[in-house]
């Protein structure tokens, strides 16, 4: 683990309270789940704390992510609360996305997350498009695109990429390579090298280990600056591993992959364990210390949990409303062509 | 010998008997070998078959759908596996533009016998992009046919009907069904296309449904009958090709009739159905016929809000009710 | 004062006045800056705006398609130029799946303004991939509105309504109209959505017609009214949302309709409106409601078979004298 | 010019007589769109001569083409008959296609010829899965699938090179790049390498003078072998060059690219020219026997115009017709429900 010696203490302790907030969000919402709480399924991000965090901590709230079915780590990340959090996890009013959009579609747009997206690699368009409205508009605003080591098998990546490279776009593509897509091996779905891929367009691109924090968020620091110098687009490659399953249902996953490879994971290439024993021994935070963020984390998502649970549904006059942005109620609209 | 197993059992025995009556058949999608699906309609197969013709693929639904249109005009007939209907879109330039007009460009010269078996179905709170039911806008491209089976015995039969049929052929599974149980016999059977199956006797309404919505529509008809009122039930199959006759006869002897589809309403597959009914069948309506598709808006994911977008039984049968009992709709 | 323009022109002029007034519009498509579009609808625009808001993109329909989603989220306003509108296929997940659905998805929270400029209308001799109007498919889904103007006045009014709109609008114009002129005033106007045109006042049949198809209803009327039947032409000029009140209104009137688009006719625009017809003025009804779509094949290139497929003014005047004279129609 | 001495006089003749037959072809379809007898519009394939013949000569009549809707000269190559191929020009009913195609899905289907298609990239998944079709059935078949440089932004593409990748298809992917997508120069739509776009998918990719058959033939020719083994797929870049406008109304066209261009290609880079020259040189064929082969070439091409002016239309009951396999009429289907 390599320190960067611009970052002071204080970015380094956000930087473990924001891992430790979503792995603290993943356990509560799988809890949810195993508890029959929280409809629908979800996709934990559990493991791959530090490239959402890494990268997250390299941008600004004006800057732009887009994230995908596995989006609760981008989500938190970017800055989001757990109680808006949660109660969009459980449908309830008072989610980011008033419940409409549920674990799949959660993001706080107010700081730059434009969404989840549960069409895989369904937002790498937006995030090109993001940065070339940012080009357009001269606002040095740069975009993330989150997307997985499946998603690379999308055409759209490549359309994207050949405009984002033609154009010299405010954007950097994060594959976040975890091993798998859904229960099958990258290896077997992914030909060649993908960050040669990139590179055949004339994209610089980069392999890091997305399990060390302080690594992912150095590379991202240098690549934002340069894309606001007009320098970009670039690509990433972070390779990291889920510990969870595909999704909160997959349980017996032997048949695609070991629990020897999985514990091999979590032994002794945990994130928020490395970069604790890391802060620990760099005397930024003692091991008291460090409890006390994982305490007082796992309190703040309790109390959001409990809210959440005792939060409203919203109300059924909702079901047609945000259909269409200036028109209240969309049947009548449709029915009557009136706004 | 009739047994009771589920839909997605149903679906499975049909791919494997066909698989190995025709060796030129291949299956072909993403996890669709070990894993059998996300759903595990496929499981085993691959044990059968082997991974020659249980294909896993690459998250890349067009790339893969062209391939099997590529496949399907050069002696092979492949089975696509879309894991949700809603990925239907990454598919229709290949699927509309491809597949379906292939055989008519080429004025008859080439083929395109492929299956593209797909789901549909909300209430399961997997929002807007994991929920539609896009049927309507498949069926309304020429060249393609469409099947919506409504049980275990009619995905059997309808699949084994698909994968024989030369043209490319859609179906939807409803996938809140696939664990529902129906009784299949295990002798061989097919269900042809274009014949609509009368689910239910009835003189005073027909309520015609596609797919999980002739459930609705049964409990409907149950409930009815209590009031008094006798509802007969038709599950087309296939929206395309449509076995009007049966839809019209029914509703000549009914004179009333209520649509009922899990699509979209707006210019969606009730609309067609609908209008055909009220065209041919004018003279003999003594009311209007009434449409019940899903709430035009996107699928939300809450549940307080998602389970108020599909017909239910109990608003069919408050729409049956005010039409039989001679109530005045849009009297305007 | 008002000039005679092209429907060619009147998009151009729009487009201009839109990207004078608000600097976040661009436009992005292939061929657009230079060239113009095939079409030279867009000529001009590059020199006054420059590259930087006039984009040529490869030939990459979902990636631009994408890009103008997530440009419209973050406060640009694109126009989007699709060089056929049969190429819809191609950008239905980036249209249907995340333009229609983010603003709901969200909550509320993001907004898409974009425009989707494209084509439709065959007998241009392009067969079956470049001859598609495709409006039934985009219609169906919630999200979209859907403009289809019928002339230059039409097409700019709407275009610059479409660009105002705070939502995805996708907007159909007929290829084989754009020479067409048309009375177009200079001074600044916009035709709002949802107002249908009552194009031709009538007593006895409405015709209710969209993009070209409403030429094909006036020549109909025209020729009706020589055998003395009185024919209301009313142009919904967007079908999503669609003007049921003024449709409505006027079957009251009339008790008869006629339904005409070119898209294909099964499961097609002419349901969707033949169906809200035949329920919403039942009672008011002396006939069935005809229908009245392009064929349901792939579009031939054969100029001896391409001509069958379209609806023609000699095609509505037979059915129109028929329901009109009280012929019989589907008594069987 | 590069000889291949396993190529006999026949061979070469042949070849040389099949790059006239093309450009025939298109001087003719040319005439009868200026002459306003031809219906629609059409794209010529004048000047790309050398990559039809080339490749499609390394072909068995089994083996498999896709085309694209600057395809006369892949039909013409791959062994069509200008009689059929002309009345599919003009609508009729003997057209290859019953006149229901036209210029843009004109194909010989019966020599392996799976279609043009005007959708840019449309055939790719097409190839890839006739392919795929032919190592499962094991019949030893190759495909070449043709398309454009422009048709390389289409994420389609990426698809199924790393699905042919995967599986090792025997697919060739031909890229004809004639140096503009309509009215824009590849410069200005491609970003870095094209070879190197098929190569980070672990593709072999070579980089082809278009204009010398003899070079497209001989690379062709290895490859195919190599599909035939199970080494495929590979990518072939076909520097080439278009001598008409886009499509036959595309006149006017200084405004991209100019007459010195055109003018320099046509002199120094014909390919038929410069194959007659090395024809004569090669004692193959005198100047007479070159000239005797374009005359009879030229009253071929007259006979099939004149005969398809005169041929019939289809009837009208032809036009539901073929919309569906096994379905004689498709209203009465569609309505009924009847085959
Ligand atoms: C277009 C599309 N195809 C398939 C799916 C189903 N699906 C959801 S997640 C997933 C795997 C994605 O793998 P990867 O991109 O590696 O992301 P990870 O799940 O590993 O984070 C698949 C196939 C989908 N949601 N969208
Ligand atoms: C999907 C799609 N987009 C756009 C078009 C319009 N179009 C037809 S040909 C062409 C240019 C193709 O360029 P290239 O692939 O280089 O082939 P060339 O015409 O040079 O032979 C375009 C944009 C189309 N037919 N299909
Ligand atoms: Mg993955
Ligand atoms: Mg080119």
């Amino acid at each position: 683990m390599s320190a960067n010696p611009k970052h002071n203490a204080e970015d380094y302790i956000r930087m473990y309270r924001q891992m430790v907030r979503i792995r603290a969000f993943e356990d509560n919402a799988n809890q949810l789940y195993l508890s029959a709480k929280m409809p629908g399924l979800t996709h934990m991000y559990t493991g791959q704390e530090a490239v959402a965090v890494g990268i997250c901590e390299a941008l600004t709230a004006e800057d732009k992510i887009t994230s995908t079915h596995r989006g609760h780590g981008h989500c938190v990340a970017k800055g989001a609360e757990f109680k808006e959090m949660f109660c969009e996890l459980l449908g309830k009013e008072e989610g980011y996305c008033r419940g409409k959009g549920g674990s799949m579609h959660i993001a706080d747009q107010g700081n730059g997350n434009l969404g989840a997206n549960a069409i895989v690699g369904g937002s790498m368009g937006i995030a090109t498009g993001s940065a070339l409205s940012a080009k357009r508009l001269g606002n040095g605003q740069v975009t993330v695109c989150f997307f997985g080591d499946g998603a690379t098998a999308q055409g759209l990546w490549y359309e994207v990429m050949n405009m984002a490279a033609l154009w010299k776009l405010p954007v950097i593509y994060a594959c976040e390579n975890n091993g798998y897509s859904e229960y099958t091996k990258t290896a077997e779905i992914a030909a060649g090298s993908l960050t040669a891929r990139a590179e055949s367009f004339g994209i610089e691109a980069f392999k890091v280990d997305g399990q060390d924090v302080l690594a992912v968020n150095k590379i991202t620091t240098e690549l934002v600056e340069r894309c606001r110098k007009g320098e970009g687009p670039f690509f990433l490659e972070l390779q990291t591993y889920r510990y969870h399953g595909h999704h909160v249902g997959d349980i017996n996953r032997e048949y695609y992959r070991s629990k020897d490879e999985e514990a091999d994971w979590k032994e002794s290439r945990d994130p928020i364990k490395n970069f604790g024993k890391w802060l620990s021994e760099q005397k930024i935070l003692t091991e008291e210390e460090l409890g006390a963020v994982d305490s007082e984390v796992a309190a703040e998502a309790k109390a959001a949990v409990d809210y959440a649970l005792e939060a409203p549904y919203p109300n059924a006059a909702e079901v047609d409303m945000h259909v269409f942005a200036g028109v209240e109620h969309a049947l009548d609209y449709l029915a009557g062509g009136r706004a | 010998m009739t047994r009771e197993i589920t839909l997605s059992k149903a679906v499975n025995e049909a791919i494997a008997e066909e698989m190995r009556r025709d060796p030129t058949i291949f299956l072909i999608g993403e996890d669709v070998a070990e894993a059998g699906t996300p759903f595990k309609v496929l499981s085993g197969l691959v044990e059968e078959f082997g991974t020659d013709r249980v294909i896993d693929t690459p998250i890349s639904e067009p790339g893969f759908m062209g391939m099997a249109v590529g496949a399907a005009m050069t002696g092979s007939r492949p089975i696509v596996d879309l894991m949700f209907g809603d990925f239907i879109y990454l598919v229709m330039d290949q699927l509309c533009n491809q597949a379906a007009k292939t055989h008519y460009m080429s004025g008859g010269k080439l083929k395109v016998p492929l299956v593209l078996r797909t789901n549909m179905g909300a209430t399961r709170r997997s929002a807007a992009q994991h929920s539609q039911s896009l049927q309507a806008i498949v069926a309304h491209i020429p060249g393609l046919k469409v099947a919506m089976p409504s049980s275990a015995y009619e995905a059997k039969g309808l699949l084994k009907t698909a994968i024989r049929d030369d043209n490319p052929v859609v179906i939807f599974e409803d996938k809140l069904m696939y664990n529902d149980k129906a009784p299949v016999p295990e002798e061989e059977y097919l269900i042809p296309f274009g014949k609509a199956n009368i689910k239910r006797a009835g003189r005073d309404i027909t309520l015609v449904a596609t797919s999980s919505m002739v459930q609705v529509a049964e409990a409907a008809a149950k409930i009815l009958e209590a009031d008094g009122i006798s509802a007969e039930v038709i599950d087309p199959r296939t929206i395309v090709p449509l076995d009007e006759e049966t839809i019209l006869n029914s509703v000549r002897k009914t004179s009333r009739a209520i649509v009922i589809d899990e699509g979209h309403q707006n210019y969606g597959v009730t609309a067609e159905i609908a209008s055909r009914i009220s065209e041919k069948a004018f003279y003999h309506l003594d009311a209007p016929v009434i449409r019940m598709g899903a709430m035009d808006v996107p699928v939300p994911f809450s549940p307080a809000l998602e389970d108020l977008t599909v017909p239910t039984a109990a608003k069919v049968v408050e729409n049956a009710r005010k039409i039989c009992r001679g109530e005045l709709v849009h009297a305007a």
